[in-house]
């Protein structure tokens, strides 16, 4: 065989050489030497992450492994985006891992978030469902370890436990649906389904569409699908919070919409668009009113990330390069400003333990830069500008309209009258920090130095990500020469 | 001539500016001072100009034939509403305009010098904000003034706007009495409700002259042109635009405009017009607020609600007098209105106690008279009492009225300051033969009434006889009815001068000094002013005030003596003796008789003391039905319904977010049965919807 | 290039003045730095007026060129081939006024908050607020508009949540979930635009070209016009979208109430004016009447709703709902006296309001209390202010003179001429009775405004502790004294500023009108 | 008789019943996993079958169903430990109990 399909694979590859360098050092380094083990990770991670945008732009799109693996220039540009996503939750990570209950396990924890990226990987370059199922699992259960990360504290446990039963439930419900797809098409390549399953639906096909639609909707907490969310995001200790609610959802939705356009594209008008669109306002709906009433920070973001996922789908129903430049784009926004309120609230968790809404009371007063940057990261969130969360928002909708259908209008309409709602929330969080006249529960104090460069790096995507807007013509670029439609 | 005339607009103004934002920085003395002089020397350029206009003899103000013609000084665009439309502020010279000009500065300018006097009390304390007054002063002549030259109708509703703006400032002069402040708020919104009349007449005016007109409908609109003689066989004396005149004529008499409720849409406009006349003449029902105006300064009730400011709307009539006689409907309508009202005040003024209010009342009265002799206004030969009517004489009439009656009656209300000020208190009951104390008050107050109440030769008497002999010329009924109500002006004049300064000694108070006669600032105007209204009846109005600019009479000293009709005029005499002497009998000496009159018939009596109750009604109806039963509702709807569907979304919201928390129970199995049902669900609705 | 466009600086001032402000150390910095730039932003409006009146000949010829707007210049900004957004500007008679309104109210506003508490980040919002006025002002452009257009109004949330009083939380929250709400109907209406805005597929979101094009279907103008109009009324106070105009102004400092009636409530007549009547002549045309309705309800509903409240800033609120209804009222007209007087009512109803809310954060500041029925006879003790306070009520009951009268007159007379041209047509005799109804809000206007005046600053003094309060400070005479001249020089110079908007409506520009004429 | 797909997917699908009732019903975590392997284990047989009758000419599905197995493993492996670490926490394994965090 030709061994020069695996240059294909630089990304992959390259990641396993990280991977294979933290696991060596924190395997044989000598223990006086592992202090070091932070710091060198995010170094070689950043490195890579560097690398991987030099290389990006002038990447090849071509297939491997007789078709099981693709790559193309979009696909290298959101595993990037995902590596600039896991290079900050690494940096904020720091000063947690470095505690004294989690400092002798840190390896472990770095090792794991960096098979499951791998698994992502394979999940957003997979072609074939075998390689898919491969990444998916391989994305799933290391997390479910990282959510039990937290030995002392019981939500930890309990979060893993919920988690694990109900991700290897889905994954049952999926394969199910994988086998109902193979009994049809005789085959798991993606084209070869696609050619086998025709454009006329049939009851099987339906059956399949909405088991595997449940799987991976699992993974992306797309209403109903979406339970376990909250719960885990509470339960996990904070950077495997931010890591779930941004990378593994950013990852599936990118590899939702490859399935579903891909294998099922044929089937779009009588099958699976109007799944779309009632799963879409589903979940924009149901995560918003769930998120009205929470008080915890991380449980609240939980809620406003799964409504966040019914904004990401909309990308997919215009099934054209401007939906999914718009994805990437939302994705990309949507780690910053996600990361930035996951920051914040690391940076004063760690500090003060304390996650409640409510003591974020009267936080200007105390720790103005700190509210600064989660009232820019609400403000991001709920799309105003001149932050990048407009552009994001402004474009997703505006791919979505591109579908053209009334239809499209009536759900975006349904779309934006819920982004009144979740900027109802979202100033519920500003008008703590800003409003409350009452004394800050929280003293003033000094986040740490990874704290704060984390912070800097996402409040400045906060800002320029949109105004600049060589970002997204690039994204709009590859995603024409995407080659997926 | 034009300087002069931009001048007399331009002098009040700025004298208002400089007094209102400098007055602080000068003396009481010389705010009046500089006051005064700036009046004075408006109504010298004011004199000059109207003497030009009369007796020039200038071919741009009378032609050949010595008829009198309307000479616009200036006009400048103001407001371009579009190309064909603008409002433009100038300067129209006509003959009621420059009598106008005269009867304003003259009254202005005697009201200026007298409030000298008035406005401090006897240890010569000035009253606050005496500067203010003297710039409010200023704002109201300039107002006037530019009404009265207004070249447009848009020129005249502004200055309209603004005169009404400056009689509020006067009357609620006195700020902290809530009296005056809902006095001045009164006059104020029943005035702008009359002008919302104005403004929606004004509309339609506008849009059908523009409608029909062809090129510049600005042009087409001013008076000049709206007035271009309409009648046939009299030759347009204004000298405008042939096609301009016929356009109006043409729109106006076989009105081409469509009917609404019966009328023609124009006689609606000139009717509605004349509701904003109604609202400053205080026609009946919009008279309520003349009455409560006497809470301001009485030299401002003379100036503003005696002899100028209330006759606007007489003189808005007689400025668009064509249009009105092209629509006799609405004349009918005039007539009507100020007969009623004019008998109406004079039965209310006979039982008021106030002495300014007796004097409001009659004002209001006499304004009727100026109304009903423009509605009995037509031209075509008719005849009173067997002697020929001049055509057009009721206009004459009018003019005339208004002009002498605003010497006598600034006369008395400046006589009734004196009494006030030296009395200190609105009420006869307080006064009573004060004829020693007082002479030449006494003397001045004298010959008003003998001029309101018309007796040979003071100047009611003339005006009030050509009143007469017009409604004579156009029908019996009402020249009956005008001449009874002549008869009840003479009663309650004398009435009131009886109470004053006869009835019974005055008795003055232990630590009071007696009353006695004013500083000569304030003397001075009252001798004046009794001197006009003594020889005001021979000015030969005839010749120079018609309704078309063509005397009907000559212009001798004695033309008016020539001209009288006897029979009319020995008629109004004779009611006017009988009326005095009445109130003779039953005022010059103390006694039971009016207690007697009241007893015998107490419910007319009632009435009228209480005006008919009008104030009532209208009290009733802003207070329960507008403010309790549109603005209340209004304002509840507003919070309780709209808000609170507004309210209601986010609560709705709220429920459903609790309704549905349910779901997140925190169990595994709960949550693995809605992932199961979820799945299955979409794949049944699917299949439905779509197999 | 960029910054050879001069509309460019009304957005890079405030941003330098942002700059300034956070860099300054103390308050009097602060102060100066506000005061500078919006002397700076005035001039530059001043010189834009110059300019716009004897026009340079290739500035003339540009205009031509881009259908009379002038300095029109457009950079791209987003990808052509996907969104086309560029960053377009260009200005008119109608934007010119509106940017010198902006600008004085900026001005006069940031004396008006001379002693705020924490006054930096006040005015850090202050003038970000105003980056986005000034940005929809020039910007001719969907895209950009919109995103000017929420920049200017979430700073508002802060502005009146932190400075604000009373029932703050509430009013604040109202107001921004509300008029976000009408946004979100706008972004639809936008994104709809834009995808209908040419027939040839080469979408773009620049309105002149959107104009020419003229592709937007009748049909999908019937859905788009009322989604962008009500969009815009919600921040035009349209009824029955307004109630969050009495409370959001009750609860604001002084200066964000100016600031917010004076000129945000503008951004919804002009939004509705520029791209839903503009954009979609046809819909604007047979979708009138419903608007007409609501919009001549709400002028008569805020004159009586004024007639009984009890609080200063209720009764400017709902007198503003009043007179903002008659601004869309006029627009909805399509003739080209009425939208002229439709603009001045913009500018006249700006500084008018302004004027009333300075006067009463001024006398609230002193007094404490907002209760009419708890003040009394204000003109003995603060004259200065009372006066200030008497001339902006007749400026908005409509005395001559004064700005309010100009206004209102062109526009009654505009709405007549149209209302009779339609009824003589045999179109229905909607507008004319509307504009009658419309008409007696004069009456009743004069009703709530007197009523103020003789309540609050005539009668005796209710309240003993009054008499020792003091008269306007300089700075307060002096925000107070250039609204008051501003307001009496449209009063006395009409004819000027209708020229200068009158230009606007040509019917070339314009083809609502073209239509009706 | 002939003995056709139908003959192995029917019971395969009781089989896949069997799990998630089983797994809806069960408390205990021990046995709910046991559950999830009945699931798996079925789809791993439809796997089979389809490829063996269906589509004979080639392994995919039975490649699939090896890795499937694998994963299944690992999964169980995990799960245990988590039991463990709940049992640990809270000395039982009944699901119902751990639901500390909810609404």
């Amino acid at each position: 065989m030709d061994y020069s399909q695996f240059l294909l694979m630089k990304q992959e590859i390259a990641l396993l050489v990280v991977f294979l360098l933290v696991f060596l050092y924190d395997t044989f380094a000598p223990k006086k030497a592992l202090g070091a083990l932070s710091g060198i990770t995010c170094a070689l991670f950043g490195i890579y992450t560097i690398a991987g945008f030099c290389t990006c732009v002038t990447g090849v799109s071509d297939t491997a492994f007789a078709g099981m693996y693709a790559t193309s220039p979009i696909i290298a540009m959101i595993k990037n985006v995902l590596n600039v996503g896991v290079l900050i939750v690494l940096i904020q990570s720091v000063k947690w891992v470095n505690n004294d209950s989690t400092v002798v396990r840190r390896g472990e924890f770095y090792e794991l978030l960096l098979v499951t990226l791998f698994g992502m990987y394979l999940m957003i370059s997979a072609r074939h469902f075998l390689l898919f199922v491969i990444g998916l699992e391989s994305a799933s259960l290391p997390l479910a370890a990282m959510v039990a990360f937290d030995k002392k504290r019981y939500e930890s446990h309990e979060a893993s436990i919920k988690y694990i039963l109900t991700a290897v439930f889905s994954s049952a419900i999926f394969m199910m649906g994988l086998s109902f797809v193979y009994g049809l098409s005789g085959s798991l390549y993606f084209s070869e389904i696609y050619g086998a399953i025709g454009s006329v639906s049939s009851p099987m096909i339906i059956c399949a569409l909405a088991f595997v639609i449940a799987g991976v909707g699992f993974k992306l907490s797309l209403v109903p699908f979406h339970l376990w969310t909250a719960d885990v995001y509470q339960g996990a200790p904070t950077p495997v919070t931010s890591y779930l609610s941004v990378i593994s959802k950013g990852s599936a939705a990118f590899a939702f919409l490859v399935i579903l356009v891909q294998c099922f594209g044929a089937v779009y008008e009588d099958a699976w668009e109007w799944m779309l669109y009632a799963l879409i306002i589903l979940t924009i709906t149901i995560g918003n009113l769930f998120a009205i009433r929470q008080r915890n920070m991380k449980r609240f973001l939980a809620f406003s990330s799964v409504s966040q996922a019914g904004y990401i789908m909309l990308g997919i129903v215009g099934m054209n390069a401007m939906g999914l430049a718009a994805m990437v784009y939302y994705i990309l926004v949507y780690v910053f400003s996600n990361l930035a309120a996951f920051g914040v609230i690391q940076a004063i968790e760690n500090n003060t333990g304390k996650v409640d809404m409510d003591d974020y009371r009267g936080l200007s007063k105390t720790n103005p830069k700190l509210s600064f940057a989660m009232m820019l990261a609400m403000f991001s969130l709920a799309g105003i500008p001149p932050f990048a969360g407009f552009f994001s928002k402004f474009f997703i909708f505006t791919a979505a309209i591109n579908q053209g259908s009334i239809a499209i209008y009536v759900l975006v309409l349904i779309a934006l009258i819920n982004t009144i709602i979740s900027l109802y929330y979202y100033l519920l969080v500003v008008k703590a920090m800003y409003i409350s006249d009452e004394p800050s529960t929280i003293e003033r104090f000094k986040s740490s130095c990874t704290d704060r460069v984390g912070l800097i790096i996402t409040v400045a995507g906060i800002i320029f990500l949109g105004i600049v807007s060589v970002v997204y013509n690039h994204i709009l670029t590859l995603a024409e020469r995407s080659g997926l439609f | 001539m034009e300087t002069s005339a931009i001048l007399i607009l331009a002098i009040p103004l700025l004298m208002f500016l400089f007094l209102g934002l400098a007055g602080k920085y000068l003396t009481h003395k010389w705010a009046g001072i500089l006051g005064t002089m700036g009046m004075g020397i408006t109504m010298c350029l004011a004199y000059t100009v109207a003497f030009e206009y009369f007796f020039s003899g200038n071919q741009f103000f009378i032609d050949e034939a010595g008829n009198r013609l309307q000479h616009v000084v200036f006009n400048h665009d103001w407001l371009n509403f579009y190309d064909k439309l603008s409002i433009r502020i100038g300067f129209l010279l006509d003959p009621i305009s420059a009598m106008m000009l005269v009867v304003i500065t003259t009254i202005s300018f005697m009201v200026h010098l007298y409030s000298n006097g008035y406005m401090r009390d006897h240890h010569g304390v000035w009253e606050t904000g005496f500067q203010r007054f003297y710039a409010f002063l200023s704002l109201f002549s300039f107002s006037m003034l530019g009404l009265v030259v207004a070249t447009n109708i848009f020129q005249m509703y502004i200055f309209w706007e603004l005169v009404g703006a400056s009689s509020y400032l006067l009357i609620g002069f006195y700020y902290t009495k809530h009296s005056a402040v809902s006095a001045s708020k009164k006059a104020f919104i029943v005035t702008r409700f009359a002008d919302l009349g104005f403004l929606i007449g004004i509309l339609v005016l506008s849009f059908y002259v523009g409608f029909y007109g062809e090129g510049n409908i600005t042009d087409a609109f001013t008076f000049t042109s709206l007035t271009s003689v309409p009648v046939d066989g009299i030759a347009d004396t204004y000298h405008v635009s042939e096609g301009t005149a016929q356009m109006i004529r043409g729109l106006f008499e076989n009105s081409a405009a469509p009917m609404f409720m019966g009328a023609s849409v124009l006689t609606w406009a000139l009717v509605l017009i004349f509701m904003g006349g109604m609202g400053k003449s205080a026609m009946m029902p919009l008279h309520i607020w003349l009455p409560d105006a006497m809470e301001g300064p009485t030299p401002v009730s003379a100036l503003i609600h005696a002899a100028t400011m209330v006759v606007a709307g007489v003189y808005l009539v007689a400025r668009l007098f064509p249009l009105y006689l092209m629509q006799p409907t609405a004349l009918d309508i005039i007539t009507v209105v100020g007969a009623v009202t004019a008998l109406y005040a004079a039965m209310v003024a006979c039982t008021q106690i106030d002495i300014k209010r007796v004097l409001a009342f009659s004002t209001i009265s006499q304004i009727a008279f100026m109304m009903v002799s423009l509605g009995v206004t037509r031209i075509d030969h008719s005849t009173a009492l067997g002697h020929e009517v001049h055509e057009g004489l009721g206009y004459m009439a009018s003019m005339f009225h208004l002009f002498t009656h605003a010497m006598f009656k600034a006369l008395l209300f400046l006589g009734a300051g004196a009494l006030i000020h030296a009395i200190g208190s609105n009420d006869y009951t307080a006064m009573h033969g004060l004829r020693k104390y007082m002479p030449v008050t006494h003397l001045t107050f004298l010959i008003g009434c003998l001029a309101i109440a018309g007796i040979i030769p003071f100047a009611g008497f003339f005006s009030k006889d050509e009143i007469l002999t017009a409604c004579f010329g156009h029908s019996t009924v009402w020249a009956i009815w005008m001449a009874a109500v002549a008869g009840l002006t003479a009663f309650y004049m004398f009435r009131l001068y009886f109470l004053i300064f006869w009835w019974k000694e005055h008795k003055v108070h232990e630590g009071h000094h007696a009353p006695h006669d004013q500083p000569w600032t304030m003397t001075l105007p009252l001798v004046i002013l009794a001197a006009i209204s003594i020889v005001a009846g021979f000015v030969p109005f005839g010749s120079l005030v018609t309704w078309n600019g063509h005397p009907i009479t000559g212009d001798g000293f004695l033309t008016n003596l020539e001209n009288l009709n006897w029979g009319v005029a020995s008629l109004s005499l004779i009611i006017a003796i009988i009326g005095i002497l009445v109130a003779m009998v039953m005022y010059k000496k103390e006694n039971a008789i009016p207690e007697r009159m009241h007893n015998a018939l107490p419910n007319l009596w009632r009435w009228c003391h209480h005006r008919f109750y009008w104030d009532e009604l209208y009290q009733f109806i802003t207070h329960r039905i507008i403010f309790g039963l549109v603005c209340r509702p209004i304002a509840w709807f507003d919070r309780h319904i709209i808000d609170g569907t507004m309210d209601a979304f986010a609560a709705v919201t709220n429920k459903a977010s609790f309704a549905i928390r349910g779901f997140q129970s925190g169990n595994v199995h709960m949550y693995v049965w809605i992932y199961l049902i979820g799945a299955v669900l979409l794949a049944a609705v699917t299949m439905i919807c779509v197999l | 290039m960029l910054f050879d466009n001069i509309l460019i600086y009304f957005v890079l001032i405030p941003l330098v003045m942002l700059g300034g402000v956070a860099l300054s150390r103390n308050i009097k910095q602060i102060r100066a730095v506000a005061v500078i730039g919006s002397t700076a932003l005035i001039a530059l409006s001043v010189y834009l007026i110059y300019q716009w009146l004897n026009p340079t000949p290739e500035a003339a010829e540009l205009a031509a060129a881009h259908d009379g707007m002038y300095h029109y210049a457009s950079w791209k900004w987003f990808s052509a081939q996907g969104l086309n957004i560029n960053l377009t500007v260009g200005v008119d008679g109608v934007s010119i006024a509106m940017l010198l309104l902006s600008s004085i109210i900026l001005f006069t506003g940031s004396f008006a908050s001379w002693t705020i508490a924490q006054p930096k980040a006040f005015f850090l919002w202050l003038i970000l607020l105003s980056t986005g006025v000034f940005g929809f002002f020039i910007t001719i452009d969907l895209f950009t508009m919109f995103m000017f257009y929420e920049v200017a109004l979430i700073p508002m949330y802060l502005l009146i949540g932190v400075w604000g009083s009373g029932n703050k939380n509430y009013s604040a929250m109202k107001l921004t979930l509300m008029l976000m709400g009408g946004s979100a109907f706008l972004m639809l209406g936008l994104i709809g635009i834009y995808y209908h805005s040419s027939a040839d597929g080469q979408y773009t979101w620049n309105l002149l070209e959107i104009a020419n094009n003229n592709a937007i279907s009748t049909g999908w103008q019937y859905f788009l016009f009322p989604m962008t109009f009500v969009g815009f009324g919600v921040l035009g106070a349209m009824f029955p979208f307004h109630t969050w105009s009495p409370d959001g102004h009750a609860s604001a400092p002084t200066a964000v109430s100016m600031l917010h009636a004076g000129v945000l409530m503008k951004l919804g007549g002009y939004g509705c004016f520029r791209v839903a009547m503009y954009l979609m002549p046809q819909a604007a045309n047979d979708l009138a009447w419903i608007f007409l309705i609501l919009t001549g309800i709400s002028v008569v509903y805020g004159a009586f709703s004024a007639c009984v409240q009890t609080d200063l800033k209720y009764i400017n609120a709902y007198s503003s709902v009043s007179h903002c209804g008659l601004v869309l009222f006029a627009i909805l007209m399509i003739n080209t006296t009425a939208m002229t007087g439709a603009i001045m009512q913009m500018l006249s109803h700006g500084l008018m309001t302004a004027l009333f809310f300075a006067l009463i954060g001024m006398i609230y500041g002193r007094t404490h209390t907002r209760d009419i029925t708890k003040m009394g006879g204000l003109m003995k003790i603060m004259p200065y202010l009372a006066v200030c306070y008497v001339i902006a009520g007749m400026a908005s009951l409509g005395l001559p003179g004064l700005s309010g009268f100009v206004a209102e007159m062109t526009i009654f007379v505009g709405s007549f001429q149209q209302g009779m041209a339609d009824y003589l047509a045999g179109g229905g005799s909607l507008r004319l009775v509307f504009t009658i109804i419309a008409c007696c809000s004069i009456v009743i206007t004069a009703v709530y405004i007197l009523r103020v005046v003789g309540k609050l600053l005539f009668g005796p003094v209710q309240d003993k502790h009054h008499l020792e309060l003091t008269d306007a400070t300089w700075w307060e005479r002096l925000s107070t004294a250039t609204l008051i001249v501003c307001v009496a020089a449209i009063g006395c110079f009409p004819n000027f500023f209708e020229n200068l908007i009158r230009g606007t409506f040509d019917p070339e520009i314009f083809r609502a009108i073209a239509m009706n004429f | 008789m002939e003995i056709n797909a139908l003959y192995y997917l029917i019971p395969s699908l009781i089989m896949f019943a069997c799990g998630v009732y089983g797994f809806i019903t069960r408390r205990n975590m021990i046995a709910m996993l046991i559950s999830l392997e009945l699931m798996l284990n079925s789809v791993d047989m439809n796997f089979v079958v389809f490829n063996r009758f269906l589509f004979p000419g080639q392994m995919e599905g039975m490649f699939f169903t090896l890795f499937a197995i694998a994963i299944a493993a690992a999964e169980t492996a995990l799960a245990i430990a988590i039991i463990v670490n709940v049992y640990r926490a809270n000395n039982d394994i009944d699901v119902r109990d751990i639901c500390k965090m909810k609404f």
